[in-house]
């Protein structure tokens, strides 16, 4: 995988946050304030909005924007500047756990201007551990973790079995969809759903459902590459 | 939904242009969305909040004279990000360090952090005071703690009066902790509200019931209870506050309107409410009723009370200049 | 209806109770309803307002210094009764007589007529003035003419000041006239308000509609339109001002909540409103955002505009001191 | 007619107001403010509430109570008492209006202890001149006059063609009721409604229909006197 696939996946992820859009909203409005669907919209679209003037000055010490397809930059340095303008953009609680978790797969990934697999597992993990250190959370506390941390265990077994990429990768969305649906019965004890106590039970987290959606969007733009 | 907005994407932009336009003891950078005081005072410690926009008056409504130094109004309900908190800090930086007042959601929580260590790179030291006075949470390990709601007022106000005396970083910081220390509270809906970019309506409520211990987001509360008369949601909340934290001595005591809610109800929820603490042995010494941290257009009200000492009392009452409470100038 | 009350016939006694327990600086007479300044000023001119209770903080929340010396709220919606009035105006007379400020409404004008009559027989010097600053009225001889609405508070604050400065009885009075000659509003409905002793809402509004000519009392508008972004709303109200009072030279400007609508969607609107005057080559001055003259629960809002002379804007910033409004001590 | 019988019209008028409250204060809310319905039953309670205690002591200057039946006070101090009652509870544009009418209708009693169906026909006439001068209504303007003038207007008329009481006043309460009707098509231009220029086309005016009620309780009891 070259930086033009990390690129494609960031549009493939602007493309379903939009897509899912009201759906994400809906989830947030059972348990939590109504606005993850508007949150992730916002950061992936302003992520797309900074590829637009192609390659940063090489100069230019604020993050760089995610270039265009062919731009010299390392794949890493297209996942962390992603991660720097989410959070720049997003704001909430979402915004530094994921723009967190793509700047640690980003620095993970370095400047090795081709990544394999067994690369992509490793920044994987590197990611959600980052998010996992940020917010405190495991699996079982209903939030974005139970899906992201199956998907990684999925990929790196996976990678490890020397399953091929896309196959790989449709292990590690399904890992996380699982996940995902796996939080509606639990009650939340991270984030604001974690509020609503009891309450807070036959609802899927928004967070997870979103990381299932960002997971997958890996594995579709591998399906096509 | 029904709106008194142009675009519901830029509502926090419209409502920041607003704000400049009406109040010329602001400065207002609508584009970064910071809200400063037209003038700073160098050598003074700076007090900077944030947090989610539809809260107003909350924070931008607090810059001024007595209060904070800047502010930094996130999306509807999103905090704002490291950037904004950076950019007001920095402006409030008048050498002295400044003061965080934060509100305790995992959101805020992460974005504040951020920005203290950006600032901290930049030679600005930063204390943060985390703000958790809502009893409708457990304050526990399974939870994200609790939230930040009506104290947010009290921390701002009183740790601002100190900030202008003059004091010293650490000790408005301990000042802010020891009002949030003091202070608890608990809301209750009539009504949900509406996010603007979500289009409808949060939650939906039956005529018939309440939503008891409710925060500022919108979110459905801890319980749902058949609609009560004021005399009984009024004796609901302060139960709750009085379980957590004995009412004694000489309170400060906000009757606070979510956004939708009349003061003609605030006043009879309030007057339920003092005479509740008079049962108690205690007294209303200092009092505000009005929608002063509120959640969008939500109906509904809550109740924070702060256990005041003298020197709180008299930092309460040293005067204040912004646009949401102004007394003494 | 979903209201914080105990009885819906207790509302305005309950209010009161509650109001007095809020504000040491008020005298409540919550039997009588009559609310005074707990001190009065001997020698001064008294300055009382009184009308239907819901339009909170009007007039009760601007008793206190630089305001009002006494306000009698009546029933919701419903003029008070004479004997409230004598009174208000005998508490409120300091040897120097009293201006009654009266919202130009058949009931109160009947009540205060009646009012001022028996405070002659009882040697109380009285000068009424009338309130009618509502554009959306035809003032013809085929109605019962203008409405009183938010320039109330606009006359109620720089009487206020006129009076606390020394000025004589004829004097306040023209002064109040003039704030009123050169005050104009236009309000709009995006909800209906529910009267606590109707217990359902006055009338219906579907989701795409709004009630445009809307006076203080949940009445429909003089006509329905479309809902429109802030800005079309703003310029429709806005015409309706300019088109009977051409905007001009400097003026104070009330955006104004109707009891339901959040601060940020007032600011929003603000920001329209400025930008409209300043698109007509006049200034705004001075300005108020908030709910000051409201209709119970109604979501919506009124623009009042007075074009300020030097005089009245010295009298508008002069110190005043009430629980509605506050500024200068 | 002696006293009793005004007391007893009073008793009527309040329990007729209660029973119409309702669809008096849903009138209001048309066209008006959406109180008419529970400013007049305070009124006339506060009637009744005041007519408990029996005879006021006969040197109180305050405007005395209506006094229960077989009290020494003539009907003309029965009626205007209850009318200074009337304006010291109502409040809005009917406490004044109606409480006005009763006093002038008192007024026009006098201290006769009897009261001939001629007296009433004067009585009523001079109380509905009353309101006229206060108001500066006239029909056509949709408000009370527009009931209570033709109820004046009819019961003169039955008078002087000596038809008796009962009759007399069956014919006063159905002109009130036909003038209140046909307010319903009227453009309002007194009072509140008025400011709804042709909005208020098409709703029956509420002190029209509660004037109707009043009228035709003055029936009511004769028809059982
Ligand atoms: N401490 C945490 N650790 C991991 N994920 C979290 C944590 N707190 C919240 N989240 C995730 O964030 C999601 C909410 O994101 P969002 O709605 O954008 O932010 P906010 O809660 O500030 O409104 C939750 O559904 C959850 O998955
Ligand atoms: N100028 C007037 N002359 C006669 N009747 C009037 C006048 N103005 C109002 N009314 C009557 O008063 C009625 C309204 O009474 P009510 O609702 O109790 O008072 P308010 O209008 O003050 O709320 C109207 O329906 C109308 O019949
Ligand atoms: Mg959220
Ligand atoms: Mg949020
Ligand atoms: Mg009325
Ligand atoms: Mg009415």
């Amino acid at each position: 995988m070259d930086a033009a696939f990390f690129t494609a996946w960031l549009a493939e992820c602007a493309a379903v946050v939009a897509a899912h859009r009201d759906r994400l909203t809906e989830l947030d409005a059972a348990i939590g304030d109504a606005d993850h669907g508007a949150n992730l919209t916002r950061g992936f679209t302003a992520i797309q909005e900074a590829a637009v003037p192609a390659r940063a000055p090489a100069d230019d010490p604020t993050p760089t924007p995610a270039p265009t397809s062919g731009s010299p930059l390392p794949p890493g340095k297209v996942v962390s500047a992603a991660g720097s303008l989410l959070i720049r953009k997003v704001g909430g609680a979402s915004g530094p756990l994921y723009g967190t978790a793509l700047r640690s797969m980003g620095q993970a990934l370095g400047d090795a201007p081709q990544v394999s697999p067994a690369d992509l597992a490793t920044a994987l993990e590197a990611g959600v551990v980052a998010v996992e250190r940020l917010g405190k959370a495991a699996v079982g506390d209903k939030t974005m973790i139970d899906a992201l941390r199956p998907a990684a265990a999925a990929l790196a077994l996976a990678v490890q079995d020397g399953v091929k990429l896309e196959e790989a990768l449709d292990r590690a969305a399904a890992a996380a969809e699982a996940g995902a649906r796996a939080t509606a019965p639990l009650r939340a004890r991270k984030g604001r759903a974690s509020y609503l106590g009891e309450r807070s039970e036959g609802h899927e987290d928004p967070g997870a459902a979103s990381a299932a959606l960002l997971v997958r969007a890996l594995h579709t733009v591998a399906a096509r590459w | 939904m029904k709106k008194l907005l142009n675009d519901p994407g830029d509502a926090v932009a419209d409502a920041l242009a607003g704000l400049a336009a009406a109040h010329p003891g602001l400065r207002v950078d609508v584009a970064e969305r910071v809200v400063y005081r037209a003038t700073m005072t160098p050598g003074k410690v700076g007090l900077v909040s944030g947090g989610g926009s539809g809260h107003e008056p909350l924070h931008a409504g607090f810059v001024g004279y007595g209060m904070l130094d800047a502010a930094c109004p996130g999306e509807v309900f999103t905090s704002p990000v490291p950037d904004q908190i950076v950019q007001a800090t920095t402006a409030g930086h008048g050498g002295a360090g400044v003061v965080h007042i934060v509100k305790n959601y995992t959101g805020d929580v992460l974005n504040f952090e951020l920005a203290a260590e950006l600032c901290a790179e930049e030679g600005v030291e930063v204390a943060s005071v985390l703000v958790d006075d809502d009893v409708a949470v457990q304050d526990s390990l399974y939870t994200a703690g609790r939230r930040g709601t009506g104290a947010t007022l009290f921390v701002e106000k009183i740790a601002g009066a100190l900030a202008e005396a003059g004091a010293p970083l650490a000790e408005v910081a301990a000042t802010a902790q020891l009002v949030n220390g003091r202070s608890r509270s608990f809301g209750v809906a009539l009504s949900s509200c509406t996010v603007p970019s979500a289009g409808k309506a949060t939650f939906a409520l039956p005529a018939d019931q309440v939503e008891l211990g409710i925060g500022i987001h919108g979110e459905p509360g801890r319980s749902r209870a058949g609609m009560g008369t004021a005399r009984e949601l009024a004796g609901l909340a302060m139960d709750a506050v009085h379980g957590d934290l004995p009412l004694e001595g000489d309170l400060l005591v906000l009757v606070n309107g979510m956004g939708g809610t009349p003061l003609l109800e605030l006043y009879v929820i309030f007057a339920e409410v003092e005479a509740y603490i008079r049962g108690k042995g205690a007294r209303v010494s200092r009092s505000l009723v009005g929608s002063y941290v509120t959640s969008l257009d939500m109906q509904g009200f809550s109740v924070s009370v702060c256990r005041l000492t003298d020197e709180l009392e008299r930092l309460w009452d040293a005067p204040v200049e912004t646009p949401g409470l102004r007394w003494g100038r």
